[in-house]
């Protein structure tokens, strides 16, 4: 089976990105399935980007540790060349521009003279990107039709002119290796493999973890969305903002987090299905909302995407740290659920899932996702119209005007109470921070207190627990060797696993309430528990302690801002005899 | 409208005397003159004894966090105009904590009415000074008197450009009326300074004090539309504390102004599931 | 041995809990151990107050469900009447005032005329509670002069006047039982037991929570204390600024709790030690700044004094709901220290310990309390000069001069680096939210995060471990049966070890990190472990399983807003069998 | 001094031609002209590109949280006499989110010199929306312009009673050197807002939009010590835009008011272990 490991580097500004995203792109359009990973640094221009992309005709989960095509556009980049996956991979740079001509081998090099065709065809410093790009297609011997289509969608906006000006140089980089580097790329295609074109038997696209909740939370009647800007979320605001006025709801940058989400319960106690989103910090700082939303019992979605911390930490990097925060966080006790989804995939349908569970118990859920995959594009089927139902646990004017009294609060055999909103008559009531009565009034006593208490926490959960999204499990079920893990790092589990099959796995989508029994069944009679987690103190492993009573015999943890790759995964479980 | 429909089966429960009594009256026979039905209204309130509030007043009512009912109160409105929106603060709450919610509030001007119970203490708390405590004032928190200049609500919303500034005391109960209609009528941002004597912690700003201080704006032939004249007029809180509307200008709305958007048609049970497919499109 | 219950309850504004804690103070100084309990409403007049005090000529832990004597200001106080202990427990009021005489039995009642009485002495509406106060001392058998002098003490400040009438009130209301009840004095004392002034055999002071927690900071040299109110911590920030001037520390009631501890780590930044407290509401805006502190190695203190979430809740109630809270919150991973007292003499003893250890290891360090044990008061001995050393981990100008150049955060065999203060030569340095290098300049390279992460984690918990409070083992060392509560229930489970020693107890005073091994020798070869808490969900329980791998045989909570009673834990160890 | 003592061994990330360049090199300069040493000026830097400096200035430095570099340097300096203290924050972190601690700090009055970088957009973050951006600012956030009225900061300073109010350019270094030694000179919270061009993101307010619309007070007969001019004159913020030093006072610090307490007593390793035997008396 064809597979291409690329990878392009340079500092910030010259358009490595772009230029990825647009190979991505093309990847999937030609019949493959694509998956990217990006590194930027928390500063504008400067700084170093890399944008690696994995496309293979079989379903691939994450890119690699090695790359069979590396395009340096600066000198630095070449660092990366250690990272080449055998030996016909190659860098392809601008042999110029190299001052150190020590730092790599030669002979990998395939020398496109990016500021010079740049010069001859009149391009703009900043292109030199699509003519790498087209170089590099030339040399895996890729058609380049349909990527003049992709430049042509992609600067259409722009108009005529960039738009003929960047196939101009995607040609030129093309044409280039075609006329002084065709034996390279008979050789290349010969030992890599040839390219080609695929009908793909399905429709795909390939979108971003904040891209599929945004898409999905509009999907699903979205109403009100706030946030206030910070990587990695910023995304899902800014492509929010972007359509909110043709598909008609409101978004909204507030002044603060406190805002984005004391005005997301405001909008739901209004009606409206409300979002916000943001990263730890300002999840920080949503921290008191989340209890509002839980005592007055109505219904809010957080998205939380993980990055390093703590505090301000490293911005533009990823890691699993923020579990046990998003799950304890706020005073007292109240029930809430976390998902985490693993790829944009899951992101599109648990949103959907997160806006259900939490119009019907009235209650925060949160959508626990991270930079890796928030802002990794992935190749993806996504199906439409799976939509879980209309409108939940609203009371109608009918019903109103049916009863004498209306009581928000009173106790329900399920603890949901339909709920009225504004305008309705005799729907009014309190939605109260305090502790309350039936009314939303003011209430100490104390036994008032306990029903309340059974009612939001004790008995939502007990049929709350039903409707939570269940975990696959992968693998060899009757090994007796267990790998669990949350979140993101089912992609590289799963990529490791068409190397190695000496496990069970199951990858948690839903961390809270924590699906007890389903962990425990799956843990039954192994021999080993292996935790994998992209943090610090292994925070999984405590839940599972916890609630299933099972310590880890193998934990592989990692910090440092980067996923833990499926190589490092191979290499754990090797390491350990398995 | 009878003013008792809007009582709850809960009687205040404020010390005896204090200032949130007259408040409570005032609103009520506003939002009666006004017929305003109990359930097209939504108020909501900050915690403090002002807050407290929230317990004696049917309506549709949202009881928040400290320091937040304003970012409520506009989620609220942005998507339903089905509804008045009241927010009801302490000075503590809306001065103190959440004084970067006024600023923007000013500022965004949404079709909301703010009224602050300017006790010049924290009441519920019991009696610390607040951000609007004069200068010198002496509390638990401060009890060789507060270093601060106090914060100026009335010209802190004029430099933040709201559009309606006026100020009420909750001993002059007919102006005060008269002063919450015009809020709540007002379109926009409307603010409304409400002088709250706290009988029990603020043995400085009393009812005496502020009957021999308040004089009525429209009383006098100043203009309510001169924003230099009132950015000056703002600052007469001393010997003379005027009563009425300082300022009063039409302008657009946030509202008006994303008319692109309909903010309210997002309530409806049938909007769910939205067809996507041709967003979808972008990323194929 | 003597002891006593003694209630009184009232309206709010009727001056219940100001005499309450005068008769507290009495009972102390006549010789008893005292501990008393009230309860008030979140509202400022109205509403219903209680003040309940038991002293005893033995060591006692926490007040009883049962009273000998019940004071009722006003007629709604007499639904206490169902606690009453004994036949010959009594209630005194103003029988005139008591609309519905058939509520309480009358021979169980004295009645004192309160209204009578103030207005022929020319009391003051508010000064029946003295009357009242005079009256029970009477009835108990009590001489009131200690009683004059605590009111001289108490009322001093407010002149001559107001001292005189409320000693002339006092004594009216002890001559009205001498006078018309003597029989009855002589019948509550003989079957009750003959009250009479000890001399104490060691100095004690009756404190609460708040003020222990308070007066250690002082002796511990603290030099800056920022907060904002909130019930039940506002009396620590009102009595620091009380005393703030004459012992020179800085006492600022910022405009919200995010000033509050950013203010506080500014102000240790530059040297100063630094306090901020707050109940579960504030610190939820106080997360934020935890991991500032953490990441930039500032030292904190952060008091948190629980009520019942979630969010306002039950503000003027007590519960044990924070611990995971407090535990987990601000994003990514960092060591913290939480001690968890269990009355004023530990709050007193571990104020010290919490800033010994924030100092020293650069950390922050929580102190969790309740409203409990914050607003009531025991009477305990304090050791004076117990403090654990004077200032740590500081750089000398001495050693900045003799060094080339300060790293700040370079790595250290024990991860501890000694910090440079503003105004030393050759100190400077960023202390940085964001992930950085030795010198706290931003860094995103993965190794150097390693090291950080290794030096601020791993390296200071292996030292930490060693110096982090022990906890004591009571009871019966050898049986099977364990109980194991935290903070505030200490009080109770020692109560109810009076009378029921079928186990054996630890409460933990420390809960992170948390103190494993000491745990699991513990519970090394029980049968049954019993698991107490003042929250919903058995937070505490869940701490237990997760790193003892001990799941609780038994678990009693409660979260009403009502301290378990020692009563309840009696009830519970028998309902079980034990 | 020689400016370049301030320098770390990282080199500014900033875009080509940012105007935070041009505020680097004053901030150096004026302290430098100042004589103030590395170690005797401690700064506290917001997050944003703005406090992205903070790595490349030697001093003691603090790179606190988004919006919550006021209260940090508050408790600094109200330990530390021994330290000048500088705030450098962008207009998001200062005027969006942090704005509350900017209204506290005004009023309170603590000797320090605050420097908002204000480039009118959200830098680090790629270009949205501030509370500083013109109404209408068309950004990510706000693609059909951005419906609230802009915040002005130096209006707002002066409603919140700050006693040195000033304007700077960072494509004017001489007078913007001038204008920071003045305010760190200033006893009491000195405010500087900078007009800071960002050139990757704000495409309106760019250098050439201020070079051509700003004029000094200085060269005009503008007052600096009245009140009600400084209102008016702080209103400037269209065609023409006035530098300089638009309010400046003397009002008592909020240490001269606290002199009962030394503020600065607390920093040695000595009085830990203060004796608090005469407290205990209280409650035996
Ligand atoms: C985050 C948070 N901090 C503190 C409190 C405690 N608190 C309740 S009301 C209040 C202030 C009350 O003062 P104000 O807003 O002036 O209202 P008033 O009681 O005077 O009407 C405070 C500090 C809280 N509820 N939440
Ligand atoms: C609590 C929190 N929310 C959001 C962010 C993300 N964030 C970092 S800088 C910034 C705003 C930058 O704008 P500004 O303050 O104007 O500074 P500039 O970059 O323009 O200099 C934001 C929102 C954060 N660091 N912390
Ligand atoms: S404390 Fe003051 S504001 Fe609160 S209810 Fe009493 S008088 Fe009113
Ligand atoms: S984004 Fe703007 S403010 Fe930030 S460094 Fe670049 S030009 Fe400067
Ligand atoms: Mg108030
Ligand atoms: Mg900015």
């Amino acid at each position: 089976m064809y597979d291409i490991d690329w990878k392009i580097a340079g500092v910030g500004g010259m358009g490595a990105m772009g230029v990825g995203l647009i190979f991505s792109k093309f990847m999937m359009r030609t019949g493959y399935w694509v998956v990217d990973y990006n590194e930027y640094n928390s500063i504008i221009k400067g700084g170093h980007n890399t944008f690696q992309v994995r496309a293979s005709l079989e379903v691939n989960y994450c890119v690699s540790s090695k790359v069979d095509l590396l395009i340096a556009l600066d000198e630095y980049s070449l660092i990366y060349s250690n990272s080449l996956k055998n030996d016909s991979s190659v860098i392809l740079c601008d042999w110029e521009l190299i001052k150190d001509k020590t730092v790599v081998d030669r002979s990998r090099v395939v020398d496109v003279p990016f500021s010079v065709i740049n010069k001859s065809e009149g391009g703009d410093e900043i292109m030199k990107n699509i003519i790498a790009l087209g170089a590099s297609l030339a040399l895996i011997g890729a058609d380049i039709d349909i990527c003049v289509d992709i430049l042509n969608e992609q600067f259409g906006k722009k108009g005529d002119l960039v738009v003929e000006k960047n196939i101009k140089l995607l040609k030129a980089g093309y044409n280039y290796i075609l006329g002084k580097y065709r034996n390279y790329m008979v050789l290349f295609t010969r030992k890599h493999g040839m390219y080609k074109t695929i009908e793909p038997s399905d429709k795909r696209y390939l979108i971003t973890g904040n891209e599929a909740i945004a898409l999905s939370s509009v999907e699903e009647g979205l109403g009100f969305f706030a946030a206030y800007p910070m990587t990695p979320a910023s995304s899902i605001l800014h492509y929010l903002a972007s359509i909110s006025s043709d598909y008609n709801f409101v978004v909204k940058q507030t002044e603060d987090e406190i805002a984005a989400i004391n005005s997301a319960i405001g909008a739901s106690f209004a009606g409206a299905r409300s979002m916000t989103s943001t990263s730890g910090g300002g999840f920080a700082l949503m921290t008191e909302g989340l209890g509002l939303a839980a005592i007055t019992e109505t219904p809010i979605v957080v998205c939380v995407v993980s990055r390093p911390g703590p505090s301000t930490g490293m911005p533009t990097w990823t890691d699993q740290g923020d579990l046990r925060f998003v799950m304890h966080s706020s005073q007292g006790e109240f029930l809430r659920v976390v998902l985490t989804p693993s790829d944009p995939e899951e992101c599109f349908r648990l949103t959907k899932v997160a806006f259900y569970l939490s119009e019907k118990y009235q209650i925060p859920v949160i959508i626990l996702t991270d930079k890796y995959i928030a802002e990794g594009h992935w190749s993806c089927r996504i199906d439409l119209n799976i939509t879980t139902a209309s409108r939940n646990s609203l009371i109608s004017q009918v019903a109103l005007d049916r009863i004498e009294t209306y009581e928000r609060y009173s106790d329900t055999p399920s603890g949901i109470t339909p709920r009225s909103l504004p305008g309705m008559k005799k729907g009014e009531y309190l939605a109260n921070s305090d502790e309350h009565d039936n009314y939303g009034i003011n209430s100490e006593d104390a036994s008032n207190r306990l029903v309340q208490l059974n009612k939001r926490y004790t008995k939502k959960l007990a049929r709350l627990i039903s409707e939570l999204p269940t975990n696959k499990i992968y693998g060899n079920k009757d090994s007796k060797n267990a790998v669990i893990t949350f979140g993101s790092l089912k992609n590289q589990v799963l990529e490791s696993m068409k190397t190695n099959t000496n496990f069970k796995y199951m990858n948690l989508r839903c961390v809270c309430p924590f699906p007890t029994s389903e962990v425990n069944s799956f843990l039954d009679g192994i021999d080993n528990l292996f935790v994998i987690e992209n943090n610090y103190i292994g925070q999984l492993a405590g839940l599972i302690r916890e609630y299933v009573g099972r310590a880890p015999n193998y934990q592989l943890l990692k910090d440092d801002g980067r996923p833990i790759q499926y190589e490092e995964i191979l290499d754990f479980m090797k390491k350990n005899g398995y | 409208m009878d003013i008792n429909s809007y009582n709850t089966y809960k009687k205040p429960t404020w010390c005896p005397g204090c200032g949130n009594f007259g408040i409570w009256i005032a609103l009520k026979t506003a939002l009666s003159q006004l017929e305003i039905e109990t359930h097209k209204v939504t108020i909501v309130f900050d915690v403090g004894c002002s807050g407290n509030g929230s317990s004696f007043i049917k309506c549709y009512g949202f009881h928040g966090l400290h320091g937040r009912s304003l970012p409520v109160a506009m989620g609220i409105k942005l998507v339903c105009d089905n509804t008045k929106v009241i927010i009801m603060s302490g000075d503590g709450g809306a001065l103190g904590i959440g004084v970067g919610h006024f600023i923007h509030a000013c500022r965004r001007n949404v079709d909301m009415t703010m009224i602050i119970h300017d006790n010049q203490v924290y009441g519920l708390t019991t009696g610390q000074t607040s951000p609007a405590s004069e200068k010198g004032y002496k509390s638990k928190t401060t009890p060789l008197g507060v270093l601060e200049e106090s914060v100026n609500p009335v010209l802190l919303a004029l430099s933040s450009k709201c559009g309606f500034v006026s100020q009420g005391f909750s001993g002059q109960m007919n102006h005060l009326v008269d002063l919450m209609k015009s809020g709540i009528n007002y379109k926009g941002f409307a603010f409304i300074n409400v002088f709250q004597p706290c009988v029990t912690y603020n043995h400085v700003n009393t009812f005496e004090y502020f009957q021999k201080r308040v004089y009525k704006l429209e009383e006098t032939d100043y203009k309510t539309d001169d924003y230099n004249a009132a950015l000056i007029k703002a600052q007469e809180c001393g010997d003379k504390i005027p009563l009425g509307i300082l300022y009063s200008v039409e302008r657009e709305t946030y509202e008006e102004g994303s008319v692109y958007t309909d903010l309210s048609k997002n309530l409806s049970p049938d909007n769910i599931n939205r067809n996507i497919f041709e967003l979808l499109s972008e990323f194929e």
